[in-house]
């Protein structure tokens, strides 16, 4: 019998123009906790999910559990043979009780009718509970429940269905200090009950804390299995990011145009706070940090859509207040979001019509209707000069690669002829070549002196196109760094710690 | 205790009460135990049917064609009753036919919702005027009076126990029945889970479209209990005694609190939307307000009742996508 | 390799023409200048409504209320006319009261963002009990002798005057939504709400003139319907609400919203009315017209399923040779 | 803003340019050119058609005058097409009598949901040639040949406020009107009669309150006439108008046993109030034979086509002597009927 609980050898995967995972290995012990450690787009998500059954890999892949080989194909088949996992959104019924919510799926198909035994299901959600050390009345509507004590639920479902392998996916995402520390005790005790534990997460510090051995990856590709003892948080952060640099860390010199854009006090309750910076023509502002530290919807808001704010927005030196997205395309603005399937594009209208939807009104001719004509020069022009492949206007913009998605979007943006162009992960899911085009595009767009400005968790990005790079953390500014003082290293630290400098030592326990 | 009065039923409850205090002083009877049986008795037929409805309404779809599927059953029922003997084996016969007809209509829809993926709405639009078409084709709009059916109905129909009236037993037994299933029976716990979280439902292994046709299988079902309920309080069939009534009893579960776009909904509430439904008609009769106004009356309280939940709803979600920002 | 594909609107223009020929042979005085004018005349307010109907749905709601504010805006007019208003001010007046019930369905759908069946749904009823209210129930009369031209006149002799409006009204929506910005934008909202939003577009808007234009398209109706009826009642088109649903999806329009024709609608339209008049002629018994009508409905859609399988297929096929 | 405002005043004047070439009239060979499909239709069979339009067809009032109207087509050797909407709606029922003109039919009776709403396809079907005439409900008089009544509203009216006074057993005390729907024009012909003969001739009844619409369902009348009992518990009887609206009321009654102290009379047929009649929860029920009406219907209309004027007191076989008001057009069928527990069972409808 084999050392490892599971084992996941050869895993790839492709999607549409993008190769997710490109022959990746995971190899988890029996009663370890496996940090799975990778930056955002790395594959760690991917990864998961053809774990968890709901994707399948490319053929080749190569899947053994208990030593036995193993076919995942639907998500009850990973359940079944105890493989739970804990999504960071979570898979809870919102109505039902606790002690339902974690007996849940018990039942196949077959016994519609069964009665169901409330006895035994509570028996069953207080035990599991109980394991946990966990008090809380089972009968409780988890919408009652805070986020820690949701997960705790999801936890105890695990453990009811006798898990031998639980992944947590950004377990500690919305817990606060004393929840976390709660939830170390868990593994720890799970993990002295043999149960392996995959842990997936941007903290470092708690990655130490808890985990026996990590598993890297970079752009989908397997990096190395290494013990906590051989790692440091250097180390760490060094093989995430790669020795080599991917893109060349902007070098040009920013033109010190007139002001576009200030942002002073800016703050929305749940959101962010005491944000005050400004943008000026012909300079790339990056803003980075940790997903949820509410860089989003800082953006969303300068746009007009995340509503209503505290504090002033300063555009062109007039202060002005932007009360929907349609006011923010007309002062000039304009933001891809992080979604482009969700909120980027229409993915079923044709690339002509996407292009054009910020700017229909100005393409009025004298009596007021759409001057189709002109409307499909604009797009050709686009598809030629963003060279977006294969070039057919009237095709679905849901047909294209993602690469070539946002490159529409990115056209369909540049129509509207903004001063002020916000972007967020702007190269998100797309493949390496298509991102340092992306790349080169937008440092070619503030040189016309467009003010951009760079919403990204990639970090060699942000260094690649910024001139300045503000890190936020828990929605805050943590600090601004110039481009000649940042490193990867440095908005690290920020973005982790919220300190300048050196990582403190008690990040290293 | 605390949950309930927080709960989106509390509203409704609320509403009631002040209607009742206002109409206990304004007419005398209104409180007596007659008049409030009698208001009972005279909904039993909707709240039957508002109950399968909030299942329907719960797993984000909706059925415009119950009232035909009644009127159909009614009709068959009718038709039955004409040829079957006069001893107590016709009650049980009836108890068989009328629910296994309108569970084949009702599965129809199902079938097609779910295995056609054709939007709810539309399907049983189209069923809704199939099954009227057919049955005043069939039935020319002829009423069929107590004379047609055997005595033992007519005994069944004026049957009560502890002074309440079979027919408000039957409303009772269908609330229950449907109680237990949605908490007692894996199928009801799936329909509630499919309810509450469609993605998470899906992930733990729950068979989407069996649910579907499950509902509006027992929507029929209920239609044909509401068949029963509704020869028995008239004694007679009216082939169009029903027209419109289905917009009743979907304004029924929305008022009880039920999201037209799936995920909640309770027996509870629907039981009370049903009496607010209720207590109005008969409150206007008594209040001696002019009826012309009774509509408008409604109207507005829908209006009031769905603006406000929505405005409920949007807050609670601002709540959920909070993220802790460091004071 | 070009290929020539049915889109679901031309399998419905050959569904039309292939029953006008069908019926033509088969019913005798389908084809009476007698019959065509008929329907020429029962068509326009059907096919208003449907229009109406439709629109709405592109954006993926539904207008429950929509003939109750005809009958309201017919109300308005009667009232205005019979007080001896000029005929143009009584018509104006019945828009206005037929736009503010569309304002008022535009605000609590696209303001405060309830769904819209449930707003329709109330507004149905309350308009219903404003007209009872202020009608008693009964009918009103006594519009002007050129009012009710508008409804059974002929134009030139010789077509139906209500036709021609009807067919200006739609190829006014047709050029309202295919070439102008708010109807590129209801396609737009009605396809991806969010993704709309974020280009810029305000939703809101977008959808608060589409309940006026929906308003719009029922007072028309509702102009058509009382002059060619003399009068107006509470149930004025009362039974062309779930006809009107019934044709705008056999139309090809989607019911979650995002794509939907006029050509379509209309030719849904026609088909419903010959099957109506043409059952009609041939003495089938009514209520046997109202189940082929669901018939119809139902199984014009498991074709369109099964044709969206197949293509599907093709694809899938398509895609594991390539 | 000023495009738009030009926009519409463009669009006002097409209107009106439009409507200046508007006309009442099809061409003058749309009318020809009818007119021969007409008589190659009418040399086919060569029989006289006759089409009857009730209200609304499937309900058991309607079906009853169908199977006289039927019974008179085959009786006189005419052809009867006996068609109607399936709603009480007047739109549909304009359509209806459309498609009849298609059929080139030589007789339209209507029975209309609203007189004003059929004015004008009535007059279509007069420059058409073919006879207009109503029955069961007036229709535009200025348009009809014939109006045949099944009964003299007024007197109709008058005679049940009488019956129920008499059933009452007592000239005072509280009564209630239930009607149909609201909007309908006979039931409210009849019920302001009923009221005057209350009246002038009784003035120790008192009504007390205004007359409450059942929506033509039996249910509703049974619901509403159990919140009557409880809102006015001296009410001594009760007047119900349209046909379900009698039924719902007798079966409040005979739930709460109260057969001796509210009487109820009301427009029913009688085998439906069969069962209300034996024990007294319906006193009686007031109505003509709905299928001598259709008979009757059918017979004058044949009479008109062949050239023949009804005459006062003339006898129809099948129905009887028909009254004939001096106008020479209204006809009126005879004296209700009242149907009580002891004749209710002879009636087939």
């Amino acid at each position: 019998m084999s050392e490892y609980l599971l084992q996941m050898l050869n895993i790839s995967k492709t999607f549409p123009g993008v190769k997710a995972l490109d022959d990746v290995k995971l190899e988890v012990k029996k009663g370890e906790v496996h940090a799975l450690i990778g930056e955002n787009g790395a594959g760690k998500s991917t990864l998961i999910k053809i774990l968890a059954g709901v994707y399948q890999p490319d053929p080749g892949a190569q899947f053994f559990f208990e030593g036995k080989e193993a076919k995942i194909r639907r998500p009850i088949d990973a359940t079944m043979r105890g493989i739970s996992i804990i999504y960071q959104d979570l898979s809870l019924f919102p109505n039902l009780s606790v002690a339902e919510n974690i007996y849940i799926g018990r039942d196949s198909d077959k016994h519609s009718w069964k009665k169901v035994d409330w006895a035994l299901m509570e028996k069953t959600a207080k035990k599991a509970l109980k394991e946990l050390d966990f008090e809380i009345d089972v009968s409780t509507p988890v919408e009652k429940l805070s986020i820690a004590q949701q997960q705790m639920v999801e936890i105890a479902r695990a453990l009811a269905f006798d898990a031998k392998l639980i992944v947590m996916d950004e377990p500690t995402s919305s817990l606060s200090a004393g929840e976390v520390e709660k939830l170390y005790e868990v593994i720890f005790s799970l993990k002295k009950r043999g149960i392996s534990i995959i842990f997936v997460s941007h903290k470092l510090k708690e990655l130490f804390t808890v985990s026996d051995r990590f598993t890297v990856l970079r752009d989908g590709k397997y990096v190395g299995t290494y013990h906590a003892n051989e790692l440091t948080e250097e180390k760490l952060i060094t093989l995430m990011v790669g020795r080599k640099i991917l893109y060349e860390k902007n070098k040009e010199k920013a033109a010190s145009g007139k002001t576009l854009l200030e942002v002073r006090n800016l703050a929305k309750e749940g959101n962010f706070k005491d944000i005050s910076f400004e943008l000026r023509e012909g300079e790339v502002l990056g803003i980075t940090g940790l997903v949820g530290s509410g860089r989003t919807e800082l953006a969303q808001a300068i746009f007009g859509i995340n509503r209503p704010y505290k504090g002033d927005i300063i555009i062109n030196g007039q202060k002005t207040v932007i009360k929907s997205s349609e006011e923010a395309v007309k002062k000039g603005i304009a933001y891809i979001p992080e979604s482009r399937k969700t909120q980027g594009l229409i993915l079923r209208q044709s690339i002509i019509n996407n292009i054009s939807l910020p700017v229909l009104k100005k393409l009025k001719n004298k009596f007021l209707l759409i001057n189709r004509r002109k409307e499909i020069e604009l797009a050709e022009h686009y598809i030629q000069s963003l060279d977006v492949r294969p070039p057919l206007p009237y095709r679905a913009a849901g047909d294209l690669s993602g690469g070539n998605q946002q490159k529409v979007v990115i056209g369909k943006w540049l129509s509207t002829n903004p001063k002020i162009l916000i972007i967020d992960e702007p190269t998100n899911g797309i493949d390496i070549g298509a991102k340092s085009e992306i790349h080169k595009l937008l440092r070619g767009l503030a040189a016309n002196g467009m003010g951009i400005i760079v919403i990204s968790s990639e970090l060699p990005e942000v260094l690649a196109v910024s001139d300045r790079i503000i890190v936020m953390r828990h929605g805050r500014i943590a600090g601004e760094l110039g481009i000649h003082e940042a490193t990867q290293e440095s908005i690290m630290n920020l973005a982790l710690l919220g300190q300048k400098g050196k990582i403190r030592e008690e990040a290293q326990l | 205790m605390k949950a309930f009065l927080k709960s989106k039923e509390m509203s409704v409850a609320v509403i009631i009460l002040l209607l009742c205090i206002i109409l206990a002083f304004i007419s005398p009877v209104f409180l007596t135990a007659d008049n409030l049986l009698d208001v009972v008795k005279g909904n039993a037929v909707l709240g039957i049917l508002a109950i399968g409805m909030t299942l329907v309404i719960i797993t984000g779809g909706i059925d415009v064609s119950v009232a035909a599927v009644t009127s159909a059953v009614c009709v068959v029922l009718g038709k039955t009753m004409m040829f079957l003997p006069d001893s107590p084996l016709t009650i049980v016969l009836i108890f068989v036919i009328a629910p296994l007809f309108g569970v084949l209509l009702g599965s129809i829809n199902g079938i097609l919702v779910a295995k056609i993926q054709i939007p709810a709405i539309v399907v049983t639009l189209g069923m809704m005027s199939i099954i009227n078409g057919l049955v005043l084709y069939i039935t020319n709009g002829q009423y069929l009076n107590s004379s047609n059916f055997p005595t033992v109905f007519l005994k069944f129909s004026n049957f009560s126990v502890f002074g309440i009236s079979i027919i408000i037993w039957l409303f009772i037994i269908t609330a229950a029945l449907t109680w237990y299933i949605l908490k007692y029976t894996l199928i009801g716990r799936e329909v509630m889970a499919i309810g509450g979280n469609k993605e998470s439902a899906v992930r733990v292994g729950i068979n989407y479209s069996k649910v579907q046709i499950f509902v509006f299988s027992y929507m029929g079902f209920l239609a044909g209990i509401a068949a029963i309920a509704q020869t028995s309080y008239t004694k007679a069939v009216d082939p169009n005694g029903m027209l419109g009534l289905e917009l009743m009893v979907i304004a029924a579960v929305v008022l009880g609190g039920a999201n037209i776009m799936g995920g909640r909904g309770t027996i509870f509430g629907t039981i009370l939307g049903v009496l607010l439904l209720g207590i109005i008609q008969n409150g206007l009769i008594l209040a001696k307000i002019d009826t012309f106004w009774q509509k408008v009356f409604t109207g507005a309280i829908i209006l009031i009742a769905v603006s406000y939940d929505h405005i409920q709803y949007k807050r609670s979600q601002k709540q959920l996508s909070k993220i802790e920002v460091e004071a | 390799m070009k290929q020539v594909t049915l889109s679901k609107e031309n399998i419905l223009g050959l569904i039309a023409i292939g029953l006008f020929v069908l019926m033509s042979i088969s019913v005798p005085g389908f084809l009476s200048s007698n019959n065509l004018t008929n329907m020429m005349f029962q068509l326009p307010e059907f096919g208003l409504f449907a229009l109406a109907m439709m629109v709405v749905i592109v954006t993926g709601g539904i207008d429950l209320s929509i003939t109750y504010t005809a009958a309201l805006a017919g109300v308005a007019i009667a009232i205005l006319s019979s007080n001896g208003y000029p005929m143009i001010i009584a018509i104006l007046g019945g828009i206005a009261v037929g736009l503010l019930c569309g304002f008022m369905n535009g605000f609590i759908i696209a303001k405060i963002g309830v769904s819209p069946i449930l707003v329709t749904l109330g507004t149905m009823v309350l308009f219903e009990g404003l007209i009872l209210s202020i009608t008693k129930g009964n009918s009103i009369s006594g519009f002007s002798p050129e009012y009710t031209l508008i409804g059974n006149g002929y134009y030139l002799g010789l077509i139906p005057l209500s036709i021609i409006i009807f067919l200006f009204v739609a190829i006014l929506t047709s050029v309202l939504l295919n070439k102008t910005v708010w109807g590129r934008s209801v396609y737009m909202v009605g396809s991806n709400p969010v993704a709309s939003l974020f280009s810029g577009v305000n939703n809101s808007k977008v959808l608060m003139k589409v309940y006026l234009y929906s308003a719009l398209l029922a007072a028309i109706a509702s102009i058509i319907m009382t002059s060619r009826y003399n009068t107006v009642k509470v149930d004025l088109g009362s039974s062309y609400l779930l006809q009107s649903v019934a044709a705008a999806v056999l139309g090809g329009t989607e019911i979650q919203g995002g794509y939907g024709k006029v050509i379509g609608t209309l030719y849904a339209v026609m088909i419903f009315q010959m099957i109506s008049s043409g059952l009609n002629l041939m003495g089938v018994p009514r209520p046997i017209v109202t189940v082929i009508m669901g018939v119809i409905l139902i199984a014009v859609l498991i074709i369109n399923f099964i044709k969206v399988k197949a293509d599907e297929n093709k694809q899938k096929k398509l895609a594991e040779t390539a | 803003m000023k495009k738009i405002a030009g926009l519409f005043v463009a669009l006002l004047l097409v209107f009106g340019l439009l409507a200046g070439c508007v006309s009442q009239q099809g061409a003058g060979g749309n009318s020809n050119s009818s007119k021969d499909g007409k008589d190659e239709a009418g040399g086919g069979d060569g029989k006289i058609k006759i089409a009857v339009v009730p209200k609304l067809i499937g309900i058991p009032y309607f079906n009853a005058s169908e199977k006289g109207a039927i019974q008179a087509g085959k009786d006189l050797g005419v052809e009867v097409i006996y068609t109607g909407p399936t709603e009480a709606d007047a739109a549909q029922q304009v359509k209806v009598i459309e498609d009849l003109i298609s059929q080139d039919v030589d007789v339209i009776a209507v029975a209309p949901n609203d007189a004003a709403a059929l004015s004008p396809v009535l007059q279509k079907a007069k420059d058409k040639g073919i006879i207009v005439m109503d029955w069961d409900t007036p229709a535009d008089q200025s348009l009809v040949e014939l109006s045949v009544h099944q009964i003299d509203d007024e007197a109709y009216g008058r005679h049940i406020a009488k019956s129920l006074v008499e059933q009452m057993g007592t000239e005072e005390g509280e009564i209630a009107i239930l009607t149909g729907g609201l909007a309908a024009a006979n039931l409210n012909s009849w019920i302001d009669a009923a009221k005057k003969e209350l009246e002038e001739n009784y003035p120790g009844i008192k009504l007390v309150t205004d007359k409450i619409a059942t929506d033509e369902k039996q249910q509703v009348a049974y619901q509403k006439t159990l919140d009557l009992i409880k809102s006015y518990p001296n009410l001594k009887g009760i007047m119900a108008f349209s046909t379900p609206a009698p039924l719902g009321a007798a079966q409040a009654i005979q739930e709460k046993g109260l057969q001796d102290k509210i009487a109820v009379v009301g427009t029913a047929l009688p085998k439906d109030s069969a069962p209300f009649l034996e024990d007294g929860s319906l006193d009686v029920a007031i109505l003509w034979e709905p299928d001598k009406l259709g008979y009757l219907t059918v017979a004058l209309a044949k009479d008109l086509v062949d050239g023949k004027k009804p005459e006062n007191g003339q006898n129809i076989d099948g129905v009887g002597e028909v009254e004939v008001w001096e106008d020479g057009k209204t006809v009126i069928m005879g004296p209700p009927t009242d149907f009580t527990k002891d004749n209710a069972k002879d009636y087939d409808f």
